[in-house]
């Protein structure tokens, strides 16, 4: 597989503080790549430069070999990057439906067409359905956004990114907050677009569990450094992992310095 | 929902990074900032150079004067935003408030005590109100109709008030005309377009208008009472609320028998003395209105705060209209204190001694200044200045002023009452614009228009020095102050322009608009103002 | 006896219904740790406690008096400290100054002093310093502290461990063991290790809901509900 | 919902049925001044034509005047309403006009088409000004920017460098009607016709522009721009978009004021003219389009009425109406009715459900 996203050597600081340390990840295109750490650890702060969202400190990212660092957000997305928050980030007075037409329309040239009513555009209505039937809130796409349940509204953000179409899905914990019995089942939608579109996901989660089924490469950040890299099974038996993402590291390295 | 872009990793190693290091980060982060501020000094100075000796002496005393006027409307504006993130658009029209009550108070003693004794009955109910509360229980109405209720008593009680206060036994009320207040007819009095009215022209049993007022007080502080959710727990009826009732009776009467030894007493003042003590009630009535105003007004809109935006909005038109209502729609002036008035013999005084020879003006290295004007507002401004910089820097309350500009959630979650808080800053930043009022009425004048032209001048102010630092209000009143009497004093000479004949004189007109300007300018550059902090 | 409860509390953050039926029982003496993912209602129902986010239903009690409907400073004020999530230093205010906007009466801050430095010394050398100065670490330690001037009888503490070096996880577990000997602690912590280690008792919220409470020590041996809830061991 | 309306109805016949309320309405304001001069003058209907002294007339006046305001404040809506940008300049967009309109029939002698094409100019140029300062400030910040941008043009339109043009103090005076049927004075009911198709005409293609895909993008910007952003739109140039056309409307709007008023002066640039759009929005009901009409109305009704009895405490009373309205009716009228339609229309919904006894599962879980 060839790489599609890439990160060269990139860094971010909040004034003293290094929220991400010279980070190099290559993500190939196809694949489920996640980003897993505990809390704290620089996940979401990569995220944000990787997308866009947060210019960083130094260092390059590549999307397809071409350097869309100092891209603009919204330029990011024509080029088929799509990306969740993990704070959900919705319409909230919009209907279900206008939620994800508007992500629809986005992408066509339709956007400045100031005469003729939004409804006459029946492309963006009907990718508009069929992405809602995907994720499963067709029946609510009437719905005023902000008063679905919680996991409806991770599931219309999800839809939200779906809607133009990305080669590239970037979803910020996509089951925060989720029951854990809804979990598997997003998962497994997640898992389902890739593997039906060919598309490339990186997931970032806070939840081993949850990534480890589905992914087919995990990346493992710890206090804003790279820590391990390699498929779900590596990953597991990687003891400075298991450590560190369980909160025993302190144990250690207390014990180290303790005497 | 933790966000971890505001993770901070803790540092284990001590020592941090060098002063020279921190100075040198500190340049490099606010390198636009400090370019800007060299400019602007760079500016200034070559404008005043470009200007004769006495010319530019007297330009910065000029500047000094207006910038401390500014500062004095510009410093509560800018405690309250930063603390409530209320821009009280209403801030000029306090001041304006400030200058016609001051002036009253100076000129005309007499009417305010007059109309403090109605004022004061009507207000005494109101001390009662958790009994007007449990009263209000027995209604059984609920929702549209309790409300149609409540409003009904506040509206019959209105108008009990104001029939029975306009029979209230005033000195100077011709109570058969009611076209004109007691304000509004001092003023005609004193312009001397309405003839002096013999005194107490009232007639009739004065228990009759007090019980009236009294019940109509009732009646309102009734109807909000009645307001009131049912069922929410009403405030403990105790001690103290008979004693603020009787307090305020009390003072009443009393007030209504010293009057007029009181009346002698302020008019046997010098009008210097006259001056300070209306400062002082001035800012105290602003101060308590603007207490009113928070909480009745703002209050319910915290969480609204484009609609704050438009209520300060309104009630700055609704003052305006009732400064005309009250004091007439003529402009006229204030007489400065007698100790700022010297004329004649050995005036002017001569060199910084001269301030104190009770001259109205003194000549300082050539250049003429006025005593009041480019000696006393100057002084009053760095006064309040100093006294609001200690007041934040030293007490517990400014301590508490301070955190809550930051966190006010987190200062509520250490038991304090910030809405208190609030109240007590928009009360402290009202008496300020206040103060800037009775100061200003002697050398502008009082006008319904007042009020506006200093907000303006104070919004320019406080965006170029920062929207939430209370230092960058004083900066920003100084540049705002300065800017404009440099343009007005180029206006007088002329800008020399090469191979033009003529030199460039700027006309009047334009002082405001350059100010604005230099604010669309810093803005552009600094989006947070000279001073201010970026956005949390 | 149980010196709060929170008896199905549903709490709305503008239009979004944020918890949807908590019940949490803290006892007298105790320290008890809210578990959950990101985004479940943790930090919420602390702060629906404290009245920040006021509940729309429910009740929340506190030594028996219901405070559902009370002010925060109310709250606060009978005897609750707060340690938010990011710390929520005061950055132009001092040490010392942070310490003392604490006090509830003259004097707390002298009462305390010798206490607050014994758990964390590093303050005392600091004392002079602005919050802005301090590092993650110290500002942890500094909101601990200021939660602890004034006399408290329940302290909420959000997320202590988080961005913590171990360290100073160490140190900062030292002082909420020392510190609960005299206070009831209600902890949320994502670290179920460090939670584990400190709480007796345990709630795991879920989608705004308590899907689970009971005694510490059950828990850790439920490997089963803790994979399932927690995502960790 | 739209799509559903749109199925029922395509063709003339369609659209007469789904217009039948503005039809009305225009029908009966065409109708109005004949209908004074019967009931109220007891002229006759030639009276109208012959622009004849009496209610008929002044009423058709006091009409045009509200058009004006609505015109003026139906931009005002598009840009604070609808987009949920904060400027406090707005008062410049409708002076520009206004003065524009007038200097250069006036000074420059131009031929009316060709100083209406002035106007459009002036109009685009400023709105590019307001969207220049929009990426590097926001919300209140912006607010004072535009403010400051109106501020210094009420300052420069007053000063007595441009006397001979704008009139200083006083303002802009003695425009006289460029062509018949905009003369006001001789042709009044010829005038009100123009002014009312124009009125009609700007509020249909504001609904059209609202309703449409970069209208839906304008409220997308108002509900979450950052999330508009991360959908893939450049919302600068849909805020610049919102700017040019409010700019261009309300400066329609000062021509035709221009045309109607003897004098204009200085005070339609000033923050109090701002101030009365935000008014009638905020009585109308915000981002609702029609609340702009509807606020316009009442406004100048209400001024005009107000005035008349009590004089001098006409202001005082404006001024606590607003304040009341912002505490007590913050959706305005149109907002507060439709909030009310919905809550009526969801009342009848779950009593079909409940007498048809079916399709319990689609309610939120039951919150007892």
């Amino acid at each position: 597989m060839s790489v599609i996203l890439e990160t060269q050597n990139l860094r971010r600081e909040f004034g003293a503080l290094v929220a991400v340390d010279d980070v190099n990840v290559q993500i190939a295109g196809g694949t489920l790549h996640s980003i897993i750490g505990p809390n704290g650890a620089g996940k979401t702060t990569f995220f944000n430069l990787v997308s866009g969202t947060l210019k960083p400190t130094a260092g390059r990212v590549f999307y397809k070999g071409e350097d869309i660092t100092d891209l603009p957000v919204h330029q990011t997305i024509h080029r088929g990057i799509g990306r969740s928050f993990q704070i959900t980030n919705i319409f909230p007075f919009l209907t279900v439906q206008e939620n994800v037409r508007l992500a629809c329309q986005a992408l066509g040239k339709d956007s400045f067409r100031l005469l003729r009513s939004h409804a006459r555009f029946s492309d963006y209505l009907e990718r508009s359905e069929e992405v809602l039937t995907r994720v499963g809130l067709a029946e609510k796409a009437y719905h005023v956004a902000a008063t679905l349940p919680h996991g409806d509204q991770r599931k219309l953000e999800l839809g939200m990114i779906l809607a133009p179409d990305p080669e590239v899905l970037m979803l910020d914990e996509p089951t925060a907050g989720m029951a854990a019995e809804q979990v598997p089942e997003l998962m497994d939608l997640v898992q389902s677009i890739q593997e039906a579109g060919g598309k490339t996901v990186v997931l970032v989660e806070h939840n081993m569990n949850v990534v480890m089924r589905v992914s087919d490469r995990i990346t493992v950040m710890h206090q804003g450094a790279l820590l391990a890299e390699g498929a779900p099974a590596e990953i597991s038996a990687d003891e400075r992992v298991q450590t560190a993402y369980l909160g025993e590291l302190y144990e250690t390295s207390a014990e180290e310095e303790a005497p | 929902m933790s966000t971890e872009t505001s993770d901070l990793r803790s540092q284990t190693s001590e020592a941090g990074p060098s002063k020279n290091r921190q100075r040198a980060e500190w340049l490099r982060e606010n390198r636009v900032r400090v370019t800007v501020l060299a400019v602007l000094v760079f500016v200034f100075v070559v404008a005043l150079l470009g200007l004769e000796r006495e010319d530019w002496f007297e330009t910065i005393m000029q500047g000094l004067s207006v910038g401390a006027l500014t500062f004095l409307v510009v410093s509560g504006l800018s405690l309250i935003f930063g603390l409530m993130d209320v821009f009280n658009l209403a801030h000029g029209e306090f001041f304006m408030l400030g200058a016609y009550l001051g002036w009253t108070a100076y000129t005309r003693a007499d009417t305010l005590l007059d109309v403090a004794i109605p004022l004061l009955l009507l207000a005494a109910p109101f001390a009662l109100m958790p009994l007007w509360q449990r009263l209000a229980v027995s209604i059984t109405l609920t929702g549209r109709a309790r409300k149609a209720t409540a409003w009904g008593f506040v509206i019959v009680g209105a108008l009990a008030a104001f029939f029975t206060i306009t029979r209230f036994p005033l000195v100077i009320w011709d109570a058969e005309n009611f076209a004109l207040t007691p304000a509004n007819m001092t003023v005609q009095i004193d312009l001397g377009t309405h003839a002096p009215l013999p005194a107490d022209t009232f007639s009739g049993p004065v228990i009759v208008a007090v019980l009236g007022v009294l019940l109509g007080g009732a009646l309102i502080a009734f109807g909000f009472g009645t307001l009131r959710k049912p069922g929410t727990e009403t405030e403990a009826l105790d001690r103290r609320n008979y004693v603020a009732f009787g307090g305020l009776l009390l003072a009443a009467l009393l007030l209504h028998l010293v009057k007029e030894p009181v009346n002698e007493w302020i008019f046997g003042l010098s009008t210097t003395w006259r001056f300070f003590l209306s400062m002082g009630i001035s800012v105290l009535l602003v101060a308590a209105f603007g207490a009113l105003v928070e909480v009745i007004l703002i209050r319910p809109l915290y969480d609204r705060p484009i609609y704050q935006l438009m209520i300060t909005l309104g009630l700055g038109f609704i003052l305006i209209e009732l400064v005309r209502e009250v004091w007439g729609r003529p402009e006229f002036t204030m007489a400065r204190p007698a100790a700022f008035a010297g004329t004649g013999e050995g005036c002017p005084g001569q060199g910084l001694g001269g301030f104190f020879s009770g001259c109205s003006t003194v000549e300082v290295f050539g250049g003429r200044l006025r005593v009041y004007n480019e000696g006393f507002v100057i002084l009053v401004g760095i006064v309040v200045l100093v006294a609001v910089t200690l007041l934040l820097r030293r007490s517990r309350l400014g301590m508490v002023i301070r955190a809550g500009v930051e966190h006010p959630e987190m200062v509520e979650a250490l038991g304090i009452n910030v809405r208190r808080v609030f109240t007590m800053v928009f009360a402290l930043g009202s008496g300020l614009a206040a103060l800037g009022g009775v100061l200003a009425a002697p050398s502008i004048g009082l006008s319904s228009g007042m009020g506006a032209v200093f907000l303006l001048g104070a919004i320019v102010a406080l965006a170029v020095g920062g929207l939430t630092s209370f230092p960058g209000a004083a900066v920003g009143a100084l540049v705002v102050g300065l800017l404009q009497q440099i343009i007005i004093r180029y206006g007088q000479v002329g800008i020399p322009i090469p191979f033009v004949e003529e030199p460039f004189k700027p006309s009047p007109t334009v002082v405001p608009a350059a100010s604005i300007v230099l604010m669309v300018i810093i803005l552009l550059v600094l989006p947070t103002g000279l001073l201010g902090r970026s956005e949390k | 006896m149980s010196l709060l409860e929170l008896h199905d509390v549903h709490t709305f953050i503008e239009q979004f219904h944020i918890l949807e039926g908590v019940t949490v029982e803290v006892p007298q003496g105790s320290i008890v740790a809210l578990l959950g993912r990101n985004g479940a209602g943790k930090t919420t129902t602390l702060r629906t406690v404290l009245g920040l986010n006021p509940a729309s239903s429910g009740k929340v009690i506190f030594d028996g008096v219901d405070i559902t409907e009370q002010k925060s400073f109310d709250i606060a004020a009978m005897g609750i400290g707060y340690v938010p999530e990011n710390r929520q230093i005061f950055a132009e205010l001092s040490v010392e100054e942070n310490l003392r906007i604490a006090e509830r009466n003259k004097g707390d801050l002298a009462g305390k002093e010798e206490m607050i430095f014994g758990l964390f010394p590093d303050l005392k050398r600091l004392i002079r310093l602005p919050g802005t100065n301090l590092s993650g670490g110290q500002q942890q330690m500094l909101a601990v502290a200021r939660a602890l001037v004034a006399n408290n009888r329940l302290l909420l503490i959000d997320e202590p461990s988080e961005g913590l070096a171990p360290v100073l996880i160490e140190q900062m577990m030292e002082a909420i063991r020392a510190l609960s000997e005299h206070t009831t602690v209600l902890l949320v912590e994502q670290n179920f290790i460090v939670a584990s280690r400190l709480a007796q008792h345990y709630a795991i919220i879920e989608e705004g809901r308590t899907v689970k409470a009971g005694e510490m020590g059950h828990l850790v041996e439920d490997e089963e509900t803790v994979k399932r809830y927690l995502g960790a061991a | 919902m739209t799509s559903t309306a749109l199925a029922q109805s395509t063709g003339l016949s369609g659209w007469l049925r789904r217009r039948r309320g503005l039809l009305g309405a225009i029908a009966l304001l065409v109708a109005f001044p004949f209908i004074i001069s019967i009931v109220i003058d007891g002229q006759g209907l030639a009276a109208v034509v012959n622009n004849d002294l009496g209610n008929a007339r002044f009423l058709q006046g006091l009409a045009i005047e509200i058009f004006i305001l609505g015109i003026y404040a139906i931009s005002y809506d598009l840009i604070l309403g609808v987009t949920g940008i904060l400027s406090f300049g707005h008062a410049m967009f409708f002076a520009v006009g206004a003065y524009t309109f007038g200097i250069m029939l006036k000074s420059f002698e131009l031929a009316w088409p060709v100083a209406l094409l002035v106007v459009l100019v002036a109009a685009v140029l400023q709105a590019i000004l307001f969207a220049l300062v929009l990426p590097r400030v926001h919300g209140i910040t912006y607010a004072l920017v535009t403010l400051g941008f109106a501020s210094v043009f009420w300052i420069v339109i007053q000063s007595s460098d441009l006397a001979d043009y704008a009139g200083a103090e006083v303002g802009l005076q003695g425009v006289d009607a460029p062509v018949w049927f905009l003369d006001t004075t001789n042709e009044r009911f010829i005038f009100y016709l123009i002014c009312l198709a124009i009125f009609f005409g700007v509020y249909v293609l504001y609904q059209h522009i609202v309703d449409s895909p970069a209208g839906r993008v304008f409220v997308a910007i108002r509900e979450n721009e950052d999330r508009a952003l991360m959908l893939g739109y450049n919302t600068f140039w849909f805020k610049l978009l919102v700017l040019v056309i409010a700019s261009i409307t309300a400066a329609l709007a000062g021509t035709i004021h221009t045309l109607h008023q003897p004098i204009v002066t200085p005070n339609v640039a000033g923050l109090f003219w701002t101030v009365t759009a935000l008014l009638i929005i905020l009585i109308g009901g915000m981002g609702t389009i029609t609340g702009a009409l509807i606020g316009a109305a009442v406004y100048r009704l209400l001024e005009y009425y107000l005035d008349k009895w009590f004089a001098g405490a006409a202001g005082l009373l404006i001024g606590a109406a607003y304040v009341l309205l912002v505490l007590y009716v913050p959706y305005g009228i149109v907002g507060t009715w439709r909030a009310k339609s919905l809550r009526i229309k969801e009342g009848r919904d779950r009593l079909l459900k409940l007498l048809t006894g079916g399709g319990g599962k689609e309610e939120p879980a039951a919150k007892e």
